[in-house]
C-alpha cells in the first residue's frame, strides 16, 4: 500500500542536503509519508531543499558535554526526590552544588564558543532519535548557539545564585530538601527549552517548565491562596500551550519537519505561505503570552506570588517568564516574514506595558507590585521583539539585564519580607533603610536600574528599545514610542513609590506591643547573592548595549540589526525624553510619598471615590500623579480586575465549568439500566446505517 | 412473489427482536429476543444462498446454530446466578454499577 | 457475477461429488501454531482441572498458561517472514496479524501474572473461590477468604486469548465471527468471577453478556448482507466484488454499517461504549486489564483488516462515518471521564477515549495510519495493563480502594507506587517522552497526512481535556493530605510487581526510543494485508 | 410463462412457485404476530412458546428455499434443544413470576418503538429498492444437486473445515462455563454409608429401620401402631402413630414413618433429615 516516500517526492539535490546535514549530525526530516500523493507537505517539499540550510556544526571537543548542562541538574532533582527524608540534611548543599556546576560548564562552553570563528558558532549535539515514525523524524539533540550561551548563563548563573540565598531563606522550612529539587527540576526543564534544537524538544521543556513552575508556585499548598494561584497558573498556561502545540503540528504539517533549521530556513526561503505563516507566528505568540504573562493571559503571574520569593525571584522574573520572548526570538526568520503578526506582537507588548504599569501602581502588597512591574518590563521586551530585526537583540539585551535587576528586587523584597515577619504590605513599613543596609543598597541599585538611572542597565536597554519604537516609523511608531515613554515615567513612579514606602520615611510599624516587629539584617547567605545580582544591575547594560556587543553576538541567530536607518527622532532627544519622563515620574512618588505622610493602612474605598475633596487637598504635583495615574489607575485597575475576573478567568473557569457541568450531565445517561444501554445502540446502529446509506447515494 | 421477499419478513423479525431487547425486562425474554434478532439473520442468509446460488449461506446459518447454542449455554447460566442472587431475572434490578 | 462465481464452482462440486471423495484441503499447521498452542493450552487446562487435586491446580494452572504463551510467542517470532493465506483462504497470516499476534500473547502473559497474583490479601488473588456459591449465602463469607481459586479462569483466559489471536488473523466474516464469540464467551465468565464485590461482578457480567449478544446479532446480520451483496464472506473477495459497479450495492453498505457496529462494540466506541466502564468496574480487575489491553488490540486488528482489505475501496465513503464515530468516542471518552469518582471507571472511560484516537488512525486511512495504530496499540496496551495491575495493589480490608477518595496523598505513604501510576497516567494523558505520545503523534501524524486534519484539531483538544483528570489523579496522590482510613498497600506481590514493572518500562521505552518497534510495525505496514 | 422455465432452467428464478408463495403469505403473517405476541406477552413462557412458533415458521421457510437440512436441524436444535433449555430455565425461576409490562424507564417506550420504526424502515425500504430492480435468484438447483447434505459436508469440510474445527472450542468454552457457575465443589468431602452407619451405631440408639405404621399388625390400615414380628407393638413406632399419624399431609417430605417416628423421639430430627437430603 505504501511507497517510499523518498521514491516519490525527493530530488537528488534533497539527498545532498540530507547527506550534508546527517554529516553534521543534524538530520532533516524526509518530508513526507503516504501514498497518498494530495497530502499538504508534498506541496512545499521541493523548494524546502533550496531554504537556507546552514548546518550547525557537529558537537566535538568540550560541545560533547553540552548534555551535562541538562543532566547536572537533573541528576540533583532525581536524588533529592528520590532520596527522600536521607538526604534532608545535605540536599541543599546538593542542589546548588549541581546548579553551580551547571553553571561552570556553561562558562566554559560559552568561552569555548567565543573562541571559535562567528560561523562556527552553532554547535549541535545529536543525543538520540526520539520519534522516528515512518517518514518522520525527531531527533532530540541540543543546539548551543549564541543565543542558548546567553540564556544558558542567564538561567544558571542567576539560578545559582538564587539557589544559595534560598540556603538561607528557606532554612527554616521543612520542605526545604523538596524546595531545592523543585529548582533544580525547573532548571532542567528551563535549560531543555532554551537547548532543544528542535520546537518539540523546546515544547518538551516548556511543558517541564510549567510543571514545575506549577510545583513550585504551589509549594506552600497548605495556603489556599497558593493552591489556586497554582491552578490558575496551570490553566492559563494551558491555553497557551495549545497554541503552541497548534503552531509545531503546522509547522509539521506545512513543511514536515519541527528542526529549527527546516523550519525556518523554510521560512526566510520564502516557502511558506502567508497566511499559514502568519497562523504559525501567531499561535506561538499565542504560547509566548501564556508562559511571559502577557495581555491577554497576564492574570496568573501576581497570583503566582504566593509561591516562596526566591521563586518568584527565578521563575517569575528572571528566566520562565522570558520563555515566550527566546520563543519569538527563537523563532525570528517566521515572526520576520510576517508584518502581520509583529503588528499584533508590538500591540500586546504596548497593551502590556501600560496595563502592568498602571496595576502597579495600585497595589500595597511589595511582590505584587514588582510581579506587575516584571508584567510590564516583559511587555518591552514584547515590543521590542515585535519591531522586528531591529528589535530582537535589543528585547534580549532588556531580558538580560531585567533578570539581574528583577531577581535582585524580588530577593531584596524577600529580604525585607523576612525582615518584616512575612508581612508583605509596604504601607506597613518605612524607615528600613537604617536597619538593612545591605538590602537597602543592593536594592536600591535594582530599583535605579529599573527606572532607568544612566548609567545603570535599565537605561541603556530600555531607552534603546524606546529609540527602537520610534524610529518604527510613521504614526505607529510614535504612538508606540510615546507608549513606551509614558510606561518609563509611570515605572519611576510606582517603582520610586515602592521604594520610598519601603526604606524611607517614619517607620509605620512599633517594635514593642503586639505586634512587635524587629528587623534586621538578613544573614550573608542571603545578601550575597543579592550584591552580586546588584553589580550585575549597574553593569550589564551597559556591557550589553554600548558598542552593540550584543547585537553582534546574536546577528548570526536574530539577523543583522540595522542600525543606519534613519531615526525619528536622534537619539540624544529620545535619551533626554526618557530621562525627563522618568524624572518627572520620579518627582510625583516623591512628592506624594516622601514629603507628605503615608497612610499605614490604605484608605477605604468610601473614602477614594470622593475625587473633588481629594482634589481640593491636592493641589500639587502628587495631585496631578494622583489623578492622572493612580485613581484612572485605581479605576483602570478595579476594571482590569473585574476584566480578569469575569472575562479571562471567567472563561477558563467558564470552560473548564462548562466541561464539568456537561460531564456531569452526560454522566446521567449512563443509568445503569441495560435497556438504556441497548437503546443507546440501536440509536447508534440507526445512526451509522442512516449514514451508510446516505453515503452510498451520496 | 420474488425470493427477496424473505429479506423483508427477516428485517421485520430482527427490528421485532431488538425492539424486545429495548422492551423487555425479563432477562430471560430479553435472551430470547437476542435469539429472534439470530435468527432473522439466519433467514437472511439462507435466503441469500439461493439467490446468490451457493450453499455458503446456509453453512453460515449452520454455523450461527452452533454459535447460539453455546451462547444459550453460557447466558442462561449467568442469568440463573443472578437470579439465585437477587431472586429476580429483571434486567432493572441489576443497577448498581452507573454514572 | 457472484452468480457466475458459483456457477463456476458448482461444477467442481459435482465432479468431486460424482469421485464421492472429498479434498480436504491442505491446512498449513505450522503457519497456524501460535493459535494451535494457545488452544492446546487451554485444553489442556481444562483436563488439569478436572484431574489434578485443588492444591496443585493453583500452581500447575498459571504456569500452564504462561508456558503456553511465552511459547505461542516464540512461535509468532519464528513464523515473523511468513506472508500467506491458509485453510482454503479461512485464515491469513501477514505482518499486521503476527505483529498484533505478538502484542495480544504478551499482553495474555502480563495478564496471568496479574491473575496468578496470591499475596493480595489474606486469601487468594482477584478470582472468587467458588462462582457457584450465591452472595449473601453462609457459605459467601467464607469464601471470601479461603484460599481455594475458581482455577478454570486460567483455561478460559487461554480460550479468549486463542479467540483474539484469530480474530486478527480472520480472513473470512465467518471466521471473524466464530473468532468473537470464542474471545467474548470466556470474558463474559471471568467478568463474573471477582472474590470481592460479588453483586457487582455478577451484574457486569450480565450486562456484557446481554449487550455483547446484541452487538452480535448485528454482526451475523451485516455478514448476511456483505454475504447477499459479494456472494463470499471471504475479504478479498468482498474486495473485489465492491470493485465492481453493481446495482445492489445497497446490501454491500447495509452490511458494512452493520458489521461496523458488532467490531465498534467491541473497541468500546461511543455510542457502542455503555457496557465499558460497568464491565471494567464490576470485573475483577486483572481480567479488565486483561480486557482492556486484549480485546482492543484484538478488535482493532479484525477493524482493520475489514476496513482496509474488504472496505478499501469505499474508504470515501466509510471514512464519514469513521470521523463522526471518532469524535463522538474521543469527546464522550475524555468528557466523561472528568467527573468520575472510580478509578477503575475512570480508566474506563479514558480507554474509551482512546479508543477515538485509535480511530482518528483508521481514519486516515493510509499506510502510516495503519503502522500508527499498530504502535498505538501495544504501547497502549502495556500502559493499561500497568494500570490496572497497580489498581489492585492499593487496597482496604475490603478489596480494592477503588474510590477515588481513598488514593488521596497516596504519594506520601508509597512515593514510588505512586510515582509510578503518575508516570503511567502522564503515558495515557500522551505527554513527551512516554509510549502515548509517541503513539498519539503516529496516529495524528497520518491523520493529518491522510487529510483528516480537523478530526487532529478535535484529537488535540480532547486530549487537553483528558489530561486535567489524569493530572487531577497526580494531584490528588501527590498533593493532598492522605486521609485517615486510607489504603493497605500490600506487600512483596512479585508477580505484580513484575507485571506493573515491564508495563512500565516498556511504556518508558517506547517513549524514548520507540524506533525499534517503529520499524516493526512500519515493516508489518507496509507489507501490508494478504487477501 | 415459458420465459420462467427458460430461466429455471438456466438455474435462476426470478419468481417462485405458486405453492411457495401461498405457504409464504401464510406463515409470515405467522412468524410476524408471533415475534410480536413474543415481545408482548406478559408471561415469560407463553413468549417461549410463541418463539417455538417463529422458529418452525423459519423452519418450513428453509425448507422451502431448498435448504432441507438446516429446516430441520432448525426444528431439532434451536426449537428443540435451545428453546427447551429456555423453557427449562424459564420453569426454574418460576412461571407464575409474570412480568409487569408497565414502563418505568422514562421515555424507553417510546424512544424504542420509534427506533424500531426507523430501523426497520432502514431495512426494508432499501431493500425493497433492490427488489423492484428485479433481482434473480439463481437458485440452488446445482449446488444441492448431489442432495443438500452431501453438499453441505463437502463444503463444511473442504471451505469451511477450520470454521468447523474451531468451533469446537466454543462448545468446551460452554461446558465449562455451565460448570463454574453451576457446580458447587463438596468442602468437607461426601459422606459415604459406611460413615453413616458407623455414625448411627457410635450415636447408640434405634440401630435398626423404624418400622412403617401397621406393619405386621392384624387389620390393615395406616393409621395403626407397627406391630412387632411376636405380637404386641413396636414401642417407638407406635406412639408416633398414636399421636399424629392423622395428618399425613402435615409431614411433606415424604416417608410417613419415620416423620411419625420422629415426631414421638425428638433427638434423631436432625439426623434423620440430614441423611436423608
Amino acid at each position: 500500500m505504501a511507497v517510499h516516500p523518498t521514491a516519490t517526492c525527493q530530488t537528488s539535490t534533497f539527498l545532498v542536503a540530507t547527506c550534508l546535514t546527517a554529516a553534521s549530525s543534524m538530520s532533516i526530516s524526509p518530508l513526507t509519508t503516504s501514498s497518498v500523493t494530495t497530502s499538504p507537505m508534498t506541496r512545499y517539499a521541493m523548494p524546502h531543499e533550496v531554504g537556507h540550510e546552514v548546518g550547525y556544526a557537529a558537537a566535538s571537543g568540550v560541545f560533547s558535554a553540552t548534555w551535562l548542562l541538562l543532566v547536572l541538574p537533573l541528576a540533583g532533582a532525581l536524588i533529592l526526590l528520590l532520596g527522600g527524608r536521607r538526604t534532608d540534611r545535605w540536599g541543599h548543599l546538593l542542589g546548588t552544588a549541581a546548579s553551580a556546576a551547571s553553571f561552570v560548564v556553561g562558562l566554559v562552553l560559552f568561552f569555548e564558543l567565543r573562541g571559535r570563528g562567528a560561523e562556527d558558532r552553532q554547535v549541535a549535539q545529536h543525543l538520540f532519535s526520539w520519534i522516528p515514525v515512518n517518514g518522520f523524524q525527531v531527533d532530540a539533540g541540543l543546539l548551543f548557539d549564541q543565543l542558548s550561551a546567553v540564556f544558558v548563563l542567564l538561567i544558571t548563573g542567576v539560578g545559582t545564585l538564587i539557589h544559595v540565598y534560598s540556603i538561607g531563606y528557606m532554612a527554616h522550612d521543612p520542605g526545604r530538601r523538596r524546595f531545592f529539587a523543585y529548582m533544580n527540576l525547573f532548571l532542567a526543564s528551563m535549560l531543555l527549552l532554551v537547548l532543544g534544537d528542535n520546537f518539540l524538544v523546546l515544547y518538551a521543556g516548556w511543558e517541564l517548565v510549567g510543571l514545575s513552575s506549577f510545583l513550585l508556585i504551589k509549594f506552600w499548598e497548605y495556603k489556599p491562596a497558593a493552591a489556586t494561584a497554582a491552578n490558575k497558573a496551570f490553566y492559563m498556561n494551558r491555553v497557551g500551550d495549545v497554541g503552541l502545540a497548534l503552531a509545531i503540528m503546522l509547522m509539521f504539517a506545512t513543511v514536515g519537519s519541527t528542526n529549527y533549521d527546516s523550519v525556518l530556513g523554510a521560512a526566510a526561503a520564502d516557502i511558506i505561505g502567508y497566511g499559514t505563516l502568519t497562523a504559525i507566528a501567531l499561535l506561538l505568540l499565542l504560547g509566548a503570552c501564556g508562559k511571559s504573562g502577557q495581555f491577554p493571559l497576564q492574570a496568573w503571574l501576581p497570583d503566582a506570588m504566593e509561591g516562596p520569593t526566591p521563586i518568584s525571584a527565578l521563575i517569575h522574573a528572571a528566566t520562565m517568564v522570558t520563555a515566550g520572548v527566546y520563543l519569538i526570538a527563537r523563532a525570528s526568520p517566521i515572526f520576520t516574514e510576517t508584518q502581520a503578526a509583529r503588528t499584533v506582537v508590538v500591540i500586546i507588548g504596548a497593551v502590556t506595558i501600560v496595563i502592568g504599569c498602571v496595576i502597579g501602581c495600585a497595589y500595597d502588597d511589595i511582590k505584587k507590585v514588582l510581579a506587575y512591574s516584571t508584567v510590564s518590563q516583559i511587555g518591552y521586551m514584547f515590543l521590542a521583539v515585535g519591531l522586528g530585526p531591529a528589535g530582537y537583540a535589543l528585547g534580549i539585551a532588556h531580558l538580560l539585564a531585567h533578570g539581574f535587576f528583577k531577581a535582585g528586587l524580588f530577593l531584596g523584597s524577600g529580604s525585607v519580607i523576612h525582615a518584616m515577619d512575612d508581612e508583605q504590605d509596604m504601607r506597613k513599613y518605612g524607615g528600613l533603610w537604617r536597619l538593612m543596609p545591605v538590602t537597602w543598597v543592593t536594592f536600591g541599585l535594582g530599583y535605579l536600574a529599573i527606572i532607568g538611572l544612566p548609567p545603570l542597565s535599565g537605561f541603556f536597554t530600555k531607552d534603546k528599545i524606546i529609540e527602537a519604537a520610534f524610529d518604527k516609523g510613521g504614526t505607529s511608531g510614535y504612538l508606540l514610542g510615546l507608549t513606551a515613554l509614558l510606561g518609563a515615567g509611570i515605572t519611576a513612579f510606582y517603582m520610586t513609590r515602592l521604594f520610598l514606602l519601603t526604606f524611607h520615611g517614619e517607620r509605620r510599624w512599633s517594635s514593642s506591643g503586639e505586634r512587635a516587629k524587629h528587623p534586621h539584617e538578613s544573614p550573608t547567605v542571603m545578601t550575597g547573592p543579592m550584591a552580586l545580582l546588584a553589580v550585575g544591575s549597574v553593569f550589564a547594560g551597559g556591557l550589553f548595549i554600548v558598542g552593540g556587543t550584543l547585537q553582534d553576538w546574536l546577528a548570526p541567530v536574530l539577523g543583522e540589526s540595522h542600525e543606519e536607518g534613519a531615526h525619528t527622532l536622534s537619539p540624544a532627544v529620545v535619551t533626554a525624553l526618557t530621562l525627563l519622563v522618568a524624572a518627572g515620574g520620579f518627582a510625583g512618588a516623591y512628592l506624594r510619598y516622601q514629603v507628605r505622610p503615608v497612610e499605614a493602612v490604605a484608605r477605604p474605598d468610601s473614602e477614594v471615590g470622593l475625587v473633588t475633596v481629594a482634589a481640593r487637598h491636592d493641589l500639587y504635583a502628587n495631585t496631578f500623579n494622583e489623578t492622572v495615574f493612580m485613581r484612572p489607575g485605581q479605576y483602570l485597575t478595579r476594571f482590569l480586575v473585574w476584566l480578569d475576573t469575569v472575562g479571562v478567568d471567567g472563561l477558563v473557569r467558564g470552560t473548564a465549568a462548562g466541561i464539568g457541568g456537561l460531564s456531569g450531565r452526560l454522566r446521567r445517561t449512563q443509568t445503569g439500566f441495560v435497556r438504556s444501554y441497548a437503546l443507546s445502540m440501536l440509536g447508534g446502529a440507526v445512526l451509522v446505517v442512516v449514514a451508510a446509506l446516505l453515503v452510498r447515494t451520496g | 412473489m420474488n425470493p427477496s421477499n424473505y429479506l423483508i419478513l427477516a428485517a421485520l423479525l430482527f427490528t421485532i427482536g431488538a425492539v424486545g431487547v429495548l422492551l423487555r425486562r425479563n432477562a430471560i425474554v430479553v435472551f430470547m429476543c437476542v435469539e429472534l434478532m439470530l435468527n432473522a439473520a439466519n433467514l437472511t442468509l439462507v435466503t441469500f444462498s439461493r439467490i446468490n446460488g451457493t450453499l455458503d449461506g446456509q453453512i453460515m446459518a449452520f454455523f450461527v446454530m452452533v454459535v447460539a447454542a453455546a451462547e444459550v449455554v453460557i447466558g442462561l447460566a449467568i442469568i440463573l446466578t443472578i437470579f439465585r442472587t437477587r431472586r429476580s431475572a429483571s434486567v432493572d434490578d441489576v443497577n448498581l454499577l452507573k454514572y | 457475477m457472484s452468480a457466475t462465481a458459483s456457477a463456476i464452482a458448482g461444477p467442481q462440486v459435482l465432479a468431486q461429488g460424482a469421485q464421492g471423495t472429498i479434498d480436504v484441503p491442505a491446512i498449513q499447521y505450522s503457519a497456524l501454531s501460535p493459535i494451535l498452542i494457545v488452544f492446546g493450552v487451554a485444553l489442556a487446562g481444562v483436563l488439569v482441572d478436572a484431574f489434578v487435586p485443588a492444591k496443585a491446580r493453583r500452581v500447575i494452572q498459571p504456569l500452564l498458561a504462561a508456558a503456553g504463551f511465552v511459547a505461542a510467542f516464540v512461535a509468532v517470532v519464528l513464523l515473523h517472514a511468513r506472508r500467506q493465506v491458509l485453510a482454503a483462504g479461512a485464515l491469513a497470516i501477514d505482518g499486521p496479524t503476527l505483529f498484533l499476534e505478538g502484542a495480544i500473547l504478551l499482553f495474555a502473559l502480563l495478564a496471568v501474572l496479574l491473575v496468578a497474583e496470591r499475596r493480595l490479601d489474606s486469601s487468594g488473588g482477584a478470582i472468587v473461590a467458588s462462582a457457584a456459591i450465591t452472595p449473601g449465602s453462609p457459605g459467601a463469607t467464607a469464601q471470601r477468604s479461603s484460599a481455594e481459586v475458581q482455577t478454570e479462569a486460567y483455561p478460559l483466559m487461554a480460550f479468549s486469548a486463542a479467540g483474539m489471536l484469530l480474530f486478527v488473523s480472520s480472513n473470512t466474516l465467518l471466521i471473524m465471527f466464530v473468532a468473537l464469540e470464542i474471545l467474548s464467551l470466556p470474558l463474559y465468565l471471568l467478568t463474573g468471577l471477582a472474590r470481592r464485590r460479588r453483586l457487582l461482578s455478577q451484574e457486569a457480567a450480565m450486562k456484557y453478556f446481554l449487550l455483547g449478544a446484541f452487538s452480535s446479532a448485528f454482526f451475523i446480520y451485516g455478514l448476511a448482507f456483505v454475504y447477499g451483496y459479494a456472494g463470499s464472506v471471504n475479504l478479498g473477495r468482498i474486495a473485489d466484488a465492491a470493485g465492481t459497479v453493481g446495482a445492489n450495492d445497497t446490501y454491500l453498505y447495509l452490511g458494512m454499517a452493520l458489521l461496523g457496529i458488532g467490531l465498534f462494540f467491541k473497541i468500546g466506541a461511543v455510542p457502542f461504549h455503555s457496557w465499558t466502564p460497568d464491565v471494567y468496574q464490576g470485573a475483577p480487575t486483572p481480567i479488565t486489564a486483561f480486557m482492556a489491553a486484549g480485546t482492543k488490540v484484538a478488535a482493532f486488528g479484525a477493524l482493520l483488516r475489514l476496513f482496509y482489505v474488504s472496505f478499501g475501496g469505499l474508504r470515501w465513503d466509510w471514512r464519514p462515518i469513521v470521523w463522526i464515530i471518532a469524535i463522538l468516542t474521543m469527546v464522550v471518552g475524555a468528557v466523561l471521564a472528568l467527573t468520575q469518582r472510580d478509578i477503575k471507571r475512570m480508566l474506563a472511560y479514558s480507554a474509551i477515549a482512546h479508543a477515538g484516537f485509535l480511530l482518528t488512525g483508521l481514519a486516515a486511512a493510509n499506510s502510516d495510519g495503519l503502522s500508527g495504530s499498530l504502535f498505538y496499540l501495544v504501547a497502549y496496551g502495556f500502559t493499561t495493563i500497568a494500570a490496572f495491575g497497580l489498581v489492585t495493589l492499593v487496597r482496604t480490608g475490603d478489596g480494592e480502594a477503588s474510590d477515588l477518595s481513598q488514593w488521596q496523598g497516596l504519594g506520601r505513604r508509597s512515593p514510588v507506587l505512586a510515582g509510578i501510576f503518575a508516570f503511567l497516567l502522564l503515558a495515557l494523558a500522551g505527554i513527551p517522552l512516554t509510549s502515548g505520545f509517541t503513539g498519539k503523534f503516529a496516529v495524528f501524524e497520518a491523520a493529518i497526512a491522510g487529510d483528516a486534519t480537523p478530526l487532529v484539531v478535535v484529537a488535540l483538544v480532547t486530549s487537553a481535556i483528558a489530561a486535567f483528570f489524569y493530572v487531577r489523579v497526580i494531584v490528588l496522590m501527590f498533593f493532598q493530605e492522605p486521609g485517615a482510613d486510607g489504603p493497605i498497600i500490600v506487600t512483596r506481590p512479585t508477580l505484580t510487581y513484575a507485571a506493573v514493572g515491564i508495563g512500565a518500562v516498556v511504556t518508558l521505552l517506547l517513549g524514548v526510543a520507540p524506533q525499534p518497534l517503529l520499524d516493526l510495525a512500519g515493516t508489518a505496514a507496509t507489507s501490508g494485508f494478504v487477501r | 410463462m415459458s420465459a420462467q422455465i427458460l430461466a429455471q432452467a438456466a438455474g435462476e428464478i426470478t419468481r417462485t412457485s405458486t405453492g411457495e408463495a401461498a405457504t409464504f403469505w401464510v406463515l409470515a403473517p405467522v412468524a410476524v404476530l408471533a415475534a410480536l405476541g413474543m415481545v408482548l406477552a406478559r408471561n415469560a413462557v407463553h413468549g417461549a412458546l410463541l418463539l417455538v412458533t417463529n422458529f418452525f415458521c423459519l423452519a418450513v421457510f428453509y425448507l422451502l428455499q431448498d435448504a432441507p437440512f438446516l429446516g430441520f436441524v432448525q426444528i431439532v436444535v434451536y426449537t428443540g434443544a435451545i428453546m427447551v433449555l429456555f423453557l427449562f430455565v424459564l420453569m426454574l425461576v418460576g412461571v407464575d413470576s409474570s412480568d409487569s409490562l408497565v414502563e418505568t424507564l422514562r421515555g424507553q417506550r417510546v424512544a424504542a418503538i420509534v427506533l424500531g420504526v426507523g430501523f426497520a424502515g432502514l431495512l426494508v425500504f432499501p431493500i425493497g429498492g433492490v427488489i423492484n430492480n428485479g433481482t434473480t435468484a439463481a437458485g440452488l438447483t446445482a449446488a444441492n444437486d448431489g442432495g443438500n447434505i452431501q453438499a453441505i459436508a463437502r463444503l463444511l469440510f473442504t471451505d469451511y473445515v477450520l470454521a468447523f474445527e474451531i468451533v469446537s472450542a466454543l462448545l468446551i468454552i460452554a461446558a465449562v462455563g455451565a460448570m463454574i457457575l453451576g457446580h458447587r465443589e463438596r468442602v468437607d468431602g461426601k459422606v459415604t454409608q459406611r460413615e453413616m452407619l458407623r455414625r448411627r451405631f457410635a450415636e447408640g440408639g434405634r440401630v435398626t429401620p423404624i418400622p412403617g405404621p401397621a406393619v405386621y399388625a392384624r387389620p390393615e390400615g395406616t393409621r395403626l401402631p407397627a406391630g412387632l414380628p411376636g405380637g404386641g407393638t413396636d414401642p417407638g413406632a407406635g406412639q408416633g402413630a398414636r399421636e399424629g399419624c392423622g395428618d399425613i399431609e402435615g409431614n411433606g417430605d415424604g416417608d410417613n414413618g419415620a416423620g411419625a417416628h420422629a415426631r414421638g423421639n425428638p433427638r434423631p430430627v436432625g439426623a434423620g433429615k440430614g441423611t436423608d437430603r
